[in-house]
């Protein structure tokens, strides 16, 4: 089962991770984008994890998604803060007024969050997005919902990262460049890749 | 990376905390917000809510002020604002007419000020939204983003601005918006990048000899990477490019706009713009006004860009009303 | 050298053009030279002419019309026009009131606009001169040539201007200009030096983490090397110099200045802008107006520079009159 | 004796020698000046070279010496320009009429131009000037009236030339300079060096 403590937790190893990483993110930025996604995130995570209360467990699943997601509108900025935002914001929403979610349940709140990119970018499978980590990633859990093997979630992610490499843009920044944008990862379906092996470690750890 | 700065994380703020304190006759900065407004706002009417990231100065705090913007919102560097900020601005100068929202066509840009605009219309503003996507380097299609906005922005809300003012109603100003966006086609060039002042070095690099055809205003790359020709012949590839988007026949009117990128001296800019006021004239077409200096950079990008406006009498008339700001 | 230009031979010539094709409402450019004269000289009025090297634009020729400059003289980069030149321009624009040369304290600007006016007078002519001297970073010393002339200049151009517009007598032009003279205080400070067209290599190379404080406005060295510090100190060194030479106590009323070298983002100058705001707040100096871009540059060269002009009603008044030009 | 086509020859040779050394002078004027020394001076000479009509034996020296010092004036601009063309043109106004002069008259011709740059520089022997070349050659001269080795004359403006070095600029662009103008050459001082060697070179090969 899933609860609140762990959402925090995974919200805390994320921001480690992409601090870590924001160099990385920003030359992926700079090759398909305008290089700010790693400053505007690390910013954004920073003031999520500053948000979220000491006493985390009196709050529910939904508040604490909502105030993620609040966190990543208003600090953020730009195109991940909007979408990471709108995602953690549905996610809230099927989190409503619970306490603890199951391995199921937690596959629908993923797939609600990429109901919320969808939402609000517009986008879909395969326009080479963080969409293409999200959506993929419900339906694998989804299937996989009897048995998951976090290791097996974390290669399957990275697989999946890659493939954005050979895709052509077709939102965001890096749609301006059409097909000069193959060859490049997707800087916000990397920094996905980074949430949810976060999310993977955090519940590998025991849920 | 040398800049005349304290602290990459604290450069949006200070920049606008500067530009109210230097121009106190005619902005004001909102507290705890990276918000410019207009000091009159006592004319009711439609107002004008425009901002993105910063780095593209004077774009847009530089443009508000009677005539022009009533709000112009600065998210971090190259960054789009974030909704609630833009929402604090629409709510600052709304006086019951109903609000424009001017957004340049990046996916960020776009969604931020769509998600203030929910918020907006849910508090009982009434708010409406023009998207600007003047920029030629990039193709045109419905199956993707479309177009960048770049400093043809500044017609949009020059004209806008000037209908607002007169006291239209929401409806013709975002009609005006419209028809401004549609007749307004720009393209640049650049011959070095420019510096995130958080990242520390350039986003691209381009060697002693090349330059770059059609980059982006955030130092996203461009279509096309060439060995630097002459002034002349820049002119001459920008302007074809335009005339081919926006065919010009022999006695249109037009406005012109050699805008720099931050790095280039008004010398440069003035050779670019005698070669595309020539090429104009041998077409005979008539050049209502040009515009030469700097209306929407990119930090210290060297390079420059060139707009068209195609223009009608009600455009034309628009453009020349008075418009006090720090940088029309 | 990456230039937007054809080729280093032409670009002032070029520039000009350039300029009056853009800008045929405001001036117009003297057949087979390099001067601007402003479109309007039917008022018989003291007329006002200023120029020198080229490659601190939009100085002069951008501040040539109503209530500025009647002609602005355009010598090679960096180089005083020549007296046949300035000569032209003062004939031009000599309505029988007689003409004020407006010089920037140069050895060469001084005695090439000298020359011109002995020719002028030999043709009966009445021409009187100022020589502007602001530049603090300079010793002031009878022995040698004094102080250089940098962007309290554009003070000079439009609070005589003004005044001239008005109708007032020659003697009385040249006196109030003497008076901003005397009023006026500039130092400046580069983060990197520029490159003559012509030359094709920068005046000076400054390491990566050095600046170089109170350096000419032609790549001249500077009065010190010194690390770079940042914006608020270089702020606040700029001003401590200036209230050196020019004590400012409370309730005096200044106008500020604050002017780009060519390649410093707006961002930088608003920074920079703030804090000497901040610093004249604290001492409860009024300021009646800030100007914050480029009035007076260096080619590309990155950095800026701070003037202080100490105003009394008159020239407060003289200061907000109204003017037509490029870049005022 | 000294007539026309010597003044010819030698404007053509100072111009070739200026134009060979544009970029030493522009990088001395870097140092202390603006760097546009040598570009100003070529383009002034061709201007003046140009000028001379190739029929130049119908004219006398003042209309010579007074054409090269209004191309001067015209052409080069900056502070070279005015201060070479008052020379010239105060040249011009001894050798009035004149088709012919002597060595001693010679002596006399630069000492009014050095009158002129000092009149319109209004700049004394030390200031660290083109001066400093003027001054001594004409007195120079006016010593050595009887015998003089153009051979020892080039000597003696390298000597002068090299003590600028060591002196304070007081007068133009390097007077803003201070003590800091110490331990570099001026270029008015060089480029007047290769105008007199100039001379000397012709003179040699045959009054
Ligand atoms: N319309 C969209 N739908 C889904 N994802 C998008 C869209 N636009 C951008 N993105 C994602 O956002 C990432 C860029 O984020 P970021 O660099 O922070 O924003 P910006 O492009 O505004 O600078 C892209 O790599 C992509 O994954
Ligand atoms: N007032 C003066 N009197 C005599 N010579 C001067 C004076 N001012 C400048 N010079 C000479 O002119 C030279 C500089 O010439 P140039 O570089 O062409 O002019 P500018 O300083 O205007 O760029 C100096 O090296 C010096 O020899
Ligand atoms: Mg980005
Ligand atoms: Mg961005
Ligand atoms: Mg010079
Ligand atoms: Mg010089």
């Amino acid at each position: 089962m899933i609860q609140v403590e762990h959402v925090v937790k995974w919200i805390q190893l994320t921001h480690q991770k992409i601090v870590a990483t924001k160099d990385k993110l920003t030359e992926l930025d700079q090759a398909i984008g305008d290089g700010d996604h790693g400053i505007n995130l690390a910013r954004g995570l920073d003031a999520a994890i500053q948000n979220l209360s000491p006493d985390e467990s009196k709050e529910d699943l939904g508040e604490v998604f909502q105030k993620i997601g609040m966190a990543l509108i208003a600090k953020v900025g730009g195109a991940s803060g909007a979408l990471y935002g709108s995602a953690f914001v549905h996610m809230a929403k099927v989190c409503k007024g619970k306490k603890l979610i199951s391995l199921a349940e937690l596959a629908q709140v993923i797939e609600a969050g990429a109901m919320g990119i969808k939402a609000r970018g517009r986008a879909e499978v395969g326009d080479k997005t963080m969409l293409d980590i999200w959506q993929p990633l419900a339906d694998y859990l989804n299937e996989h919902i009897e048995k998951v093997s976090w290791e097996k979630v974390q290669q399957f992610l990275f697989e999946q990262m890659e493939k954005t490499k050979e895709l052509v843009a077709k939102k965001g920044r890096a749609a301006f460049l059409e097909s000069r944008s193959i060859g490049h990862l997707d800087p916000g379906a990397v920094s996905s890749t980074y949430l949810f092996i976060a999310l993977c470690e955090t519940l590998d750890r025991g849920e | 990376m040398k800049k005349l700065i304290n602290h990459p994380d604290y450069v949006v703020q200070e920049m606008i905390e500067g530009m109210a304190l230097a121009h106190p006759q005619i902005i004001r900065k909102l507290n705890d917000t990276n918000i410019l407004v207009r000091t009159d706002l006592n004319n009711a009417k439609v107002a004008l809510v425009s901002g993105g990231g910063s780095g593209h100065e004077p774009a847009h705090g530089g443009f508000v002020g009677t005539g022009m913007l009533d709000a112009a919102v600065a998210g971090e560097v190259f960054t789009s604002p974030t909704p609630d900020q833009i929402l604090e601005a629409i709510k600052a100068v709304d006086r019951g007419k109903g609000v424009l929202l001017i957004i340049k066509n990046y996916s960020g840009d776009v969604m931020n000020f769509e998600m203030a605009m929910e918020l907006a219309e849910a508090e009982g503003i009434l708010v409406e939204k023009v998207v600007v996507d003047d920029d030629v380097a990039v193709k045109n299609s419905t199956y993707t983003v479309g177009r960048r906005g770049i400093a043809g922005t500044i017609f949009v809300h020059k004209i806008a601005g000037a209908l607002a003012e007169q006291g239209a109603s929401l409806d013709e100003v975002k009609q005006i918006a419209d028809r401004v966006i549609l007749q307004t086609k720009s393209m640049g060039m650049a011959l070095s990048s420019c510096i995130i002042p958080a990242v520390g070095k350039p986003g691209f690099e381009l060697p002693e000899d090349e330059m770059e055809m059609g980059m982006g205003i955030h130092g996203e790359p461009g279509i096309e990477r060439k060995k630097v020709v002459s002034a002349d012949e820049v002119a001459s590839v920008l302007v074809s490019h335009l005339q081919k988007e926006m065919p010009l026949a022999a006695n249109d009117r037009v406005a012109v706009m050699v805008n720099g990128l931050g790095a280039t001296p008004m010398m440069e800019l003035y050779i670019v713009s005698r070669k595309v006021s020539q090429l104009l004239q041998e077409s005979k077409i008539q050049v209502h006004r040009t515009f030469v200096g700097e209306y929407m950079t990119s930090l210290e990008m060297a390079g420059c860009s060139v707009t068209f406006l195609k223009l009608d009498n009600v455009l034309a008339e628009l453009l020349d009303q008075p418009a006090q700001t720090i940088a029309w």
